[in-house]
């Protein structure tokens, strides 16, 4: 009993910081969006910064289009983060799991800023990617390689992959090998065994990681800004325009929200179509 | 062929380490067949072959007379209980046990007769649609079984299954077990560290250490005519005593303790005068106060402790060179009289002690 | 041997182009590093862009300014995120702790850019915190509270709450209670327990959250570069001034290198310090 | 004051479960003393009470005479073994043994003196500088226990401390770990679910079951006395026989089987003709063709199986309306033409089988 007080004394502070400052600036940033942009003068209730949103194609299309990268990009991060999860966890020496484990976390060894300019350094037209493929005759004059949403995509899936594997690792590992073995015994070929053993197993390793990775995608504006494609923006890049490029907080507040709001709607319909509660993922 | 399993000359080497060295044995049709030995000795390694998860180094393993080298294991007619049961937490008890039907493409109707009847077999009747973490221990043990047997295989494969369970309900599936055996008729080939479960069920016994098989035989050849000091040693309780051999004589040996007192015994090995051997004598074949019954060996020990344990009861004795003796305390009043620091006199019949030469 | 096969032909490629593509970009910085500056020109070798790291204070100044701010966001990180760790290993109840890293993950769901400019709305001059502040008779003329380093560290530490407190819960997790208890039987007090227990069964965990910490507040560029001091600079932000203001792009390989190696050292002497090895951490 | 330990009206509740339901007992200075139950009765809370890691929910725990409550477990002059031995993997055993003697200020010459002289005691001199990855099963067990003794508490606690062991490991430990308690004449409180351990090593035992004390006695009283039908089968095998009481004189009773068969027996309840009542009988209490000896109950049942172990062997034998009862066989070659499906008499001493009025 007085350690479990002792433990709310010690603890309620972290956990009201945590709450505060994502509660906090949210009803801060929920008033802001409903007011109307004239500064100095009197600030009314307005449903303005919403509706732009839905009647300007621009802004809409943005969003749907960052959506559907996302969800491309945790597709193409789970099928290639399941067999190194896999391998990490069921197949590899201890030894060469250590090195595993490292190789996953050299992406946060380097700078996410410094990542990309190397990427861009490499795919540029005067890079060295085109140089070898002009010099073994693949090419015959260089392509612009950067600013395609191909190579933001790349640049997506490589920096979520971590968030991909971990939880992956982590549920693959408390997969029973006599699980495996036993359906094999009884006369299951492999794909039966991935779809009937391993892949309900993985399920809530597999839902969170899919969710930080839509997440982070989502939220990501570096990568976008920098590898992305010249005719088409990234939602995040919209807001950080309203804020800084146009100074309309308002507008930008309410882009915030509504990327909050329709995400939030996304992984929930994923959910109910994968049949998962929250907090089973999360526990 | 009246063998379901034939092993000839089967080697596994993992690296430079012998899992298993040279085995060769045939399981008969319908027998109930245990591997006994110490754990690390290489019998789960056999399991695992028969199965077909491990492959190996050389050797022969014929089931029903077909070579099963390359047969992968899903395409094998033996079925593995294994160890902790390995049921699918994902799936009602009815989906595990149709698992293997299902694979091998049987009607909905057909799986439901068969594992309903599979079910009423191994005693769980309306069974079917609990998840499995509604079972008790011994519920999940007959499950695991089931879903083996329903696929009919010629021989179970069975991997300690009894280890995880409590003392108990061991004791009581360990009956269970072999009286299912006898109503289904299917080969099993079971492997355990506990020589109990082993004599207990089996119609033979292989003892195995370090990779090979020490002795094969029905559990009361094991128990009363071991061929090797490890066999001696492990099924069953035995005391060991060392000492040298005086002479030769009638098949028995005439040995002398390092007390200084004097035995016949018999022995399976050819022994000189001179050779230093050690006596295994059972703790149940020592008699206390013998009286003066023709040809017993005795000798005279001190009490330490008495160790009741109900039938089971012991006297820890020590012999003047402190080398400790266990003896059988019959249930009977005779012996209430026996306290620690006493002296008693002991005996026991010639046949019942047998000598091994001792390396030292 | 077949399944092992089979395994790196489906894995090579990914472990491949995980390597390639940290590899390659930074081979090809090393070179631009040693380049010098001169557009259209020869490019010839040279050691300027790396001398001038040295030779003008505000550079490596902001290095170790950076370095430090990074180390002391670590700190903190760990201080707050070991109890919560601790209680969700060991105290919280299963349905509790899903919720508490559902709490955790919190920050994930929002794009670190919309929570940035949220705690911008709350506490710049003409903010909700300062009105509070002033209702309330504490200040008497509003305090700009942005751009502080105070503010900056905060966001960091909120960014990087979740990498800390993972490591630590699979590590305090895998700590057999029946040890703590042990020791408390034999005599010990709280804080033996805490020195001679838990930290060095801990240690891994504490290693290798701490180090991911200490690289991603190095890495950082949106938090320091919104919420940071107005008169200093991050080193990411001279990088990214280097590419993009100065168009100086050997000199931003430069620096990016610099980066590298500098942090790695860091790290390195850390390690050595608390007498780990790096094998071990990510085991 | 007499007593080590003393427990009064010792309740703990979580929530609404009574783990611990009003239990008293008194532990004499130097015995050895087991609580005996199966998992979930209550035991362990109750070690973990005396250790102090959980609180009474009302009652006292005194240890010589001192009350404990309030006591944090880091004061108590009790020290506890744990399940899993809880070694503290990153010290070496030295370090681990000196835990306590660091904690309590002793100075560096006399831990190093100390530990020398446990290590000694418990048989691993010169195992100080060893990692406690290095040691075996045995060697682990022992070194938990010297860092429990090295502090010299008034009570040593251990918490089934032989579960993790292996079968013929265990067998030895046990013998070790009562000759171990008499060395050094700690007082030992031992919790278990093994009967046999509990027999054979304590000079009390404690049979615990739903939370309450059903018996305290010797181990030889729990075996041949047992005062409630749980007792009665958790101690040592029992054959249960339902039937109905036919008449009651002289402190015997007579009973009818549901099997029609009579037999008297003794009871330690009041029993009125018309009770049903519910048999327990040894198997080793049942001889096989007893013969015209006076005054032996008798009945005809039909060999099923042959449960051969040894000293352990028992027959499988059924009663015509299908129960089962266990038989103990003899050892000797007397027995050996007994086998599956013939009928044997077989007979047993009124004073050997204990009626219990049923619940049915």
């Amino acid at each position: 009993m007085r350690a479990k007080a002792a433990f709310w004394i010690f603890l309620a502070p972290v956990l009201a910081w945590l709450l505060l400052l994502i509660v906090l600036p949210h009803i801060d940033l929920l008033v802001m969006s409903f007011r109307s942009r004239n500064p100095g003068g009197d600030p009314g209730w307005t449903l303005v910064n919403y509706q732009r949103f839905f009647i300007e194609p621009i802004y809409w299309r943005t969003f749907v289009r960052t959506a559907i990268y996302s969800t491309i990009t945790t597709v193409i991060t789970f099928f290639l983060a399941m067999p190194v999860a896999f391998y990490i966890a069921k197949a590899a020496a201890v030894r060469l799991r250590g090195f595993l484990l490292i190789l996953l976390l050299l992406p946060f060894w380097v700078s996410e800023l410094v990542r990309v300019y190397g990427w861009m350094i490499l795919l540029r037209e005067s890079g060295v990617v085109n140089y070898f493929l002009i010099r073994f005759g693949l090419l015959t004059q260089p392509v612009e390689m950067l600013y395609r949403d191909a190579t933001m995509i790349m640049g997506l899936v490589y920096s979520s992959m971590l968030f991909m594997v971990v939880p992956l690792v982590s549920v693959v590992e408390s997969l029973d090998d006599a699980l495996i073995e036993a359906a094999y015994d009884l006369g299951a070929g492999k794909w039966t065994i991935w779809w009937r053993i391993i892949i309900p197993h993985c399920k809530p390793g597999i839902t969170s990681g899919s969710i930080v990775v839509f997440m982070l995608s989502l939220g990501n504006y570096m990568t976008p800004n920098l590898l992305g494609g010249k005719n088409s923006l990234w939602f995040t890049e919209q807001i950080y325009n309203q804020f800084i490029a146009s100074f309309n907080w308002n507008q930008g507040a309410a882009f915030g929200f509504l990327l909050l709001l329709l995400s939030s709607a996304i992984i929930w319909a994923g959910l109910r179509l994968s049949g998962q509660k929250l907090g089973q993922v999360a526990s | 062929m009246d063998n379901d399993l034939s092993i000839r000359d089967l080697v596994k080497r993992f690296g430079g380490f012998t899992a298993v060295d040279h085995v060769d044995f045939d399981v008969p049709k319908g027998s109930f067949f245990s591997i006994l030995g110490p754990s690390g000795c290489g019998k789960t390694t056999i399991l695992r072959m028969v199965a077909g998860f491990e492959e190996p180094t050389s050797g022969i393993i014929e089931i029903r007379g077909k070579n099963m080298l390359g047969v992968a294991p899903n395409q094998r007619p033996v079925n593995l209980v294994f160890q902790h049961l390995a049921l699918f937490p994902m799936m009602n008890v009815r989906e595990n046990i149709a698992f293997g039907l299902k694979r091998r493409k049987v009607t909905g109707a057909e799986i439901q007769t068969r594992v309903d009847r599979i079910l009423e077999r191994v005693g769980l009747p309306g069974f079917g649609d609990k998840k499995i973490h509604q079972l008790s221990g011994g519920q999940k043990q007959r499950v695991a079984i089931a879903r083996c047997l329903v696929l009919e295989p010629s021989v179970l494969l069975l991997d300690e299954p009894l280890g995880a369970l409590d003392l108990k309900l061991r004791e009581r599936m360990k009956v269970e077990l072999k009286k299912l055996q006898n109503q289904v008729g299917t080969t099993f080939i079971y492997i355990t560290h506990d020589q109990s479960e082993a004599l207990v069920m089996s119609d033979q016994v292989a003892v195995m250490n370090k990779g090979r098989f020490e002795q094969i035989g029905t559990p009361q050849e094991l128990y009363g005519q071991p061929n090797t000091p490890f066999v001696a040693g492990f099924v069953g309780d035995n005391n060991v005593w060392p000492g040298t051999v005086n002479e030769v004589r009638d098949g028995e040996a005439v040995m002398r303790t390092q007390d200084g007192v004097v035995f016949r015994a018999r022995s399976r090995e050819t022994l000189a005068p001179g050779d230093r051997v050690n006596l295994f004598l059972r703790p149940e074949a020592i008699l206390i106060d013998p009286g003066e019954a023709m040809g017993y060996n005795s000798f005279e020990v001190a009490i330490r402790a008495v160790l009741f344990d109900g039938a089971n009861s012991r006297l820890l004795t020590v012999t003047p060179t402190d080398l400790e003796i266990l003896v059988t305390l019959p249930q009977n009043q005779l012996f209430a009289h026996l306290e620690p620091g006493r002296t008693i006199t002991a005996g026991w019949r010639p046949e019942a002690g047998i000598l091994f030469r001792s390396d030292g």
